[in-house]
């Protein structure tokens, strides 16, 4: 297996952690560690499957994709966070108000 | 293998053995004043002796040079963070160890 | 060359199943604060994954957000969560959230196994050789004006993604600005070893920050880079209890804000009524012009990252405080 | 040589794994970020090995960036994240 496959095959396993606990987890600011997560994950596919170049220089059109990416990313995760706070702010909680399991 | 070449090898593995203490320190020290000591200082002798490696083979004097800003940047941070922490550590009454 | 490559190999395997055990730790982690620790520690990880996928690019911008940017806002909104938080019984008791997550659940984890078949075999399917867009690029290089393959992509062969990636922070500041408060004030004076820490680390990455947008024209770096260090440099000051003065918090902050996206549209327009074509630059100015846009959207990334940090308006929710102001570091 | 920097780059990585561990058991959360710290000096450690092992001479920048970068996380963990009270239960 090239290394290329080792890291695609890790970003997937990134993207399904990040996705899994997006689902199960009710606070707010581990559902958004895990889409940063999840965007790891596909930064990571993306890059790996550049390097199917052999012995080249990789494919930089999906490089520049997550460099943009990564600053993107960070933005909107600065909003997400300040939303949170929002909503803390007026509910006391950083959950989602229609949350509507009991046991959490 | 060249003069220089032994030269480096040789930098470079003791500099992995004072990661390696650094990382043992972190480990087993009791307390984290303790292991901060251990940490910063093993690890920032480990990382000038990798350098120094790393430095004699270098191509040029500029990248010498950019060598030494490396270290001396991870020194400074490394020394403000340590007191940072131990001066944090302290004023929130985290204790001492005492055997 | 055959113990290289096993070397290799096992350097790469051992880097996978450390994020992945980072990933999982951290999003498993009761206790909040150890899983922004983890995901800092994941970051750097990752900078040693593109590191070893030969993309410095990427890694220059990871360290430069992962390690200086993300972990720092993450830090500091939890400590405003804490406060803000009501602590009663309802709220999430600590223990359960280690429990959800290793506990198995049938519906996420069908859901999970679907995704993840599917993404598999379609990776999996996928030639094991593909040059994508690197031949075009590399016959076309020499008429972009620049010589790293990245920031020709970013700047010249694909400058409207650019443009409207200059735009989306842009607009990400205004959503931050429109909630309109929560700024994140500092909790504690900075004192003497972290004021003479950001003085000697502030001038240093603002000079790094210079270095990687000029060297990116020809090697690794460029504007996202450099305007990412120049947003860390000033989270670093305004940990470290620096202020803006308030006259500059005003005008020319929003000026600083506006001028990279400005300046695209105005190239974009420019280059329309010269060439005829959107962000298609004439051929001899290329490298000029790319510096040009580099430049201001190196100033506008850096601004509107430290003001995404500051979280609120600054103009609105400053109190003039005792430590001076500096400008500069903030431009 | 290609064989020893690749070798030093694994054995630091190891390091780092095993470093790990005090994230994870804390106990406080003062050596959660001193763990972290360390990840950040091994890792310009491993940068420069890697340099040396590829011959590109990119990744020193990276080295550099981290090197300038690693204190800002820890600087937000000391001005703001940092609780007033640590429960003290340093015993090993």
């Amino acid at each position: 297996m090239s290394s290329a496959f080792l890291y695609t095959l890790v970003g997937l396993g990134l993207f399904a952690l990040g996705l899994y606990a997006l689902i199960v987890h009710a606070h707010l600011l581990r559902k958004i560690l895990a889409i940063n997560v999840m965007g790891s994950g596909v930064f990571l596919v993306l890059v790996a499957l550049a390097k199917r170049t052999g012995e080249v220089r990789p494919d930089p059109v999906p490089h520049a994709m997550v460099i943009t990416g990564i600053v993107v990313a960070i933005s909107a995760t600065a909003l997400a966070l300040i939303l949170m706070l929002k909503l803390t702010a007026k509910t006391g909680h950083a959950r989602l108000p229609d949350d509507q399991r009991e046991s959490r | 293998m060249t003069m220089s070449d032994y030269l480096s090898a040789t930098l470079l593995i003791t500099g992995a053995i004072f990661f390696l203490a650094g990382t043992l320190g972190l480990l087993r020290f009791p307390d984290v004043y303790t292991r901060l000591h251990a940490l910063t200082k093993a690890d920032n002798v480990g990382l000038g002796l990798t350098i120094a490696g790393v430095a004699v083979q270098a191509e040029s004097w500029a990248v010498v040079g950019k060598l030494l800003l490396i270290w001396v940047l991870v020194l400074l941070a490394g020394a403000s963070v340590a007191h940072l922490i131990a001066r944090g550590a302290q004023h929130r009454g985290i204790h001492l160890w005492k055997r | 060359m055959e113990t290289i490559t096993l070397l290799a190999w096992a350097f790469d395997s051992l880097l996978g199943l450390g994020l992945l055990w980072l990933a999982w730790q951290s999003l498993a982690s009761p206790d909040l604060f150890k899983a922004i620790v983890l995901f800092f520690a994941f970051g750097l990880l990752m900078a040693l994954a593109w590191v070893r996928l030969e993309a410095p690019d990427i890694a220059l911008a990871e360290v430069a957000i992962g390690a200086g940017l993300t972990s720092a806002l993450l830090l500091a909104v939890l400590a405003k969560l804490r406060a803000t938080e009501i602590n009663d019984d309802t709220t999430e008791p600590l223990e359960n959230v280690e429990q959800t997550f290793r506990s198995f659940q049938w519906f996420p984890t069908v859901i999970l196994l679907l995704v993840v078949a599917g993404l598999s075999y379609t990776v999996l399917s996928l030639p094991p050789y593909a040059t994508g867009l690197s031949a075009e690029i590399n016959t076309n290089i020499e008429n972009s004006g620049v010589r790293n393959p990245a920031t020709a992509v970013l700047l010249n062969f694909r400058a409207y993604d650019t443009l409207l990636e200059m735009l989306v922070l842009l607009i990400a500041l205004l959503g931050v600005w429109s909630l309109n408060g929560a700024v994140l004030q500092s909790k504690t004076a900075p004192g003497l070893v972290l004021d003479t820490l950001s003085r000697l680390l502030a001038p240093m990455l603002i000079l790094v920050a210079a270095y990687l947008l000029w060297v990116g024209a020809h090697a690794s770096g460029g504007a996202f880079q450099a305007g990412s260090i120049l947003g860390a440099a000033g989270v670093l000051l305004l940990l470290a209890g620096w202020r803006l003065r308030p006259a500059l918090t005003a005008l020319p902050l929003r000026l600083m804000l506006v001028a990279g996206p400005a300046a695209f549209i105005a190239m974009a327009v420019f280059t329309m009524m010269i060439e005829g074509q959107l962000l298609e630059y004439p051929k001899q100015y290329a490298g000029i012009l790319i510096l040009f846009l580099e430049i201001a959207a190196t100033l506008s990334i850096g601004t509107t990252l430290v003001a995404l940090f500051l979280g609120g308006r600054p103009s609105n929710n400053f109190p003039s405080n005792d430590f001076p102001s500096k400008d500069e570091e903030h431009k | 040589m290609q064989i020893l920097y690749l070798t030093l780059a694994l054995f630091l990585l190891l390091n780092i794994s095993v470093g790990m561990y005090r994230i994870i058991r804390g106990p406080s959360t003062a050596d959660r970020m001193l763990a972290a710290q360390l990840f950040g000096s091994t890792a310009v450690a491993i940068l420069l090995l890697l340099t040396l092992a590829t011959g590109n001479s990119a990744l020193r920048d990276v080295a550099l960036l981290l090197a300038l970068l690693a204190a800002v996380t820890a600087v937000a963990f000391v001005q703001r994240a940092w609780p007033n009270r640590e429960t003290d239960d340093d015993d090993e």
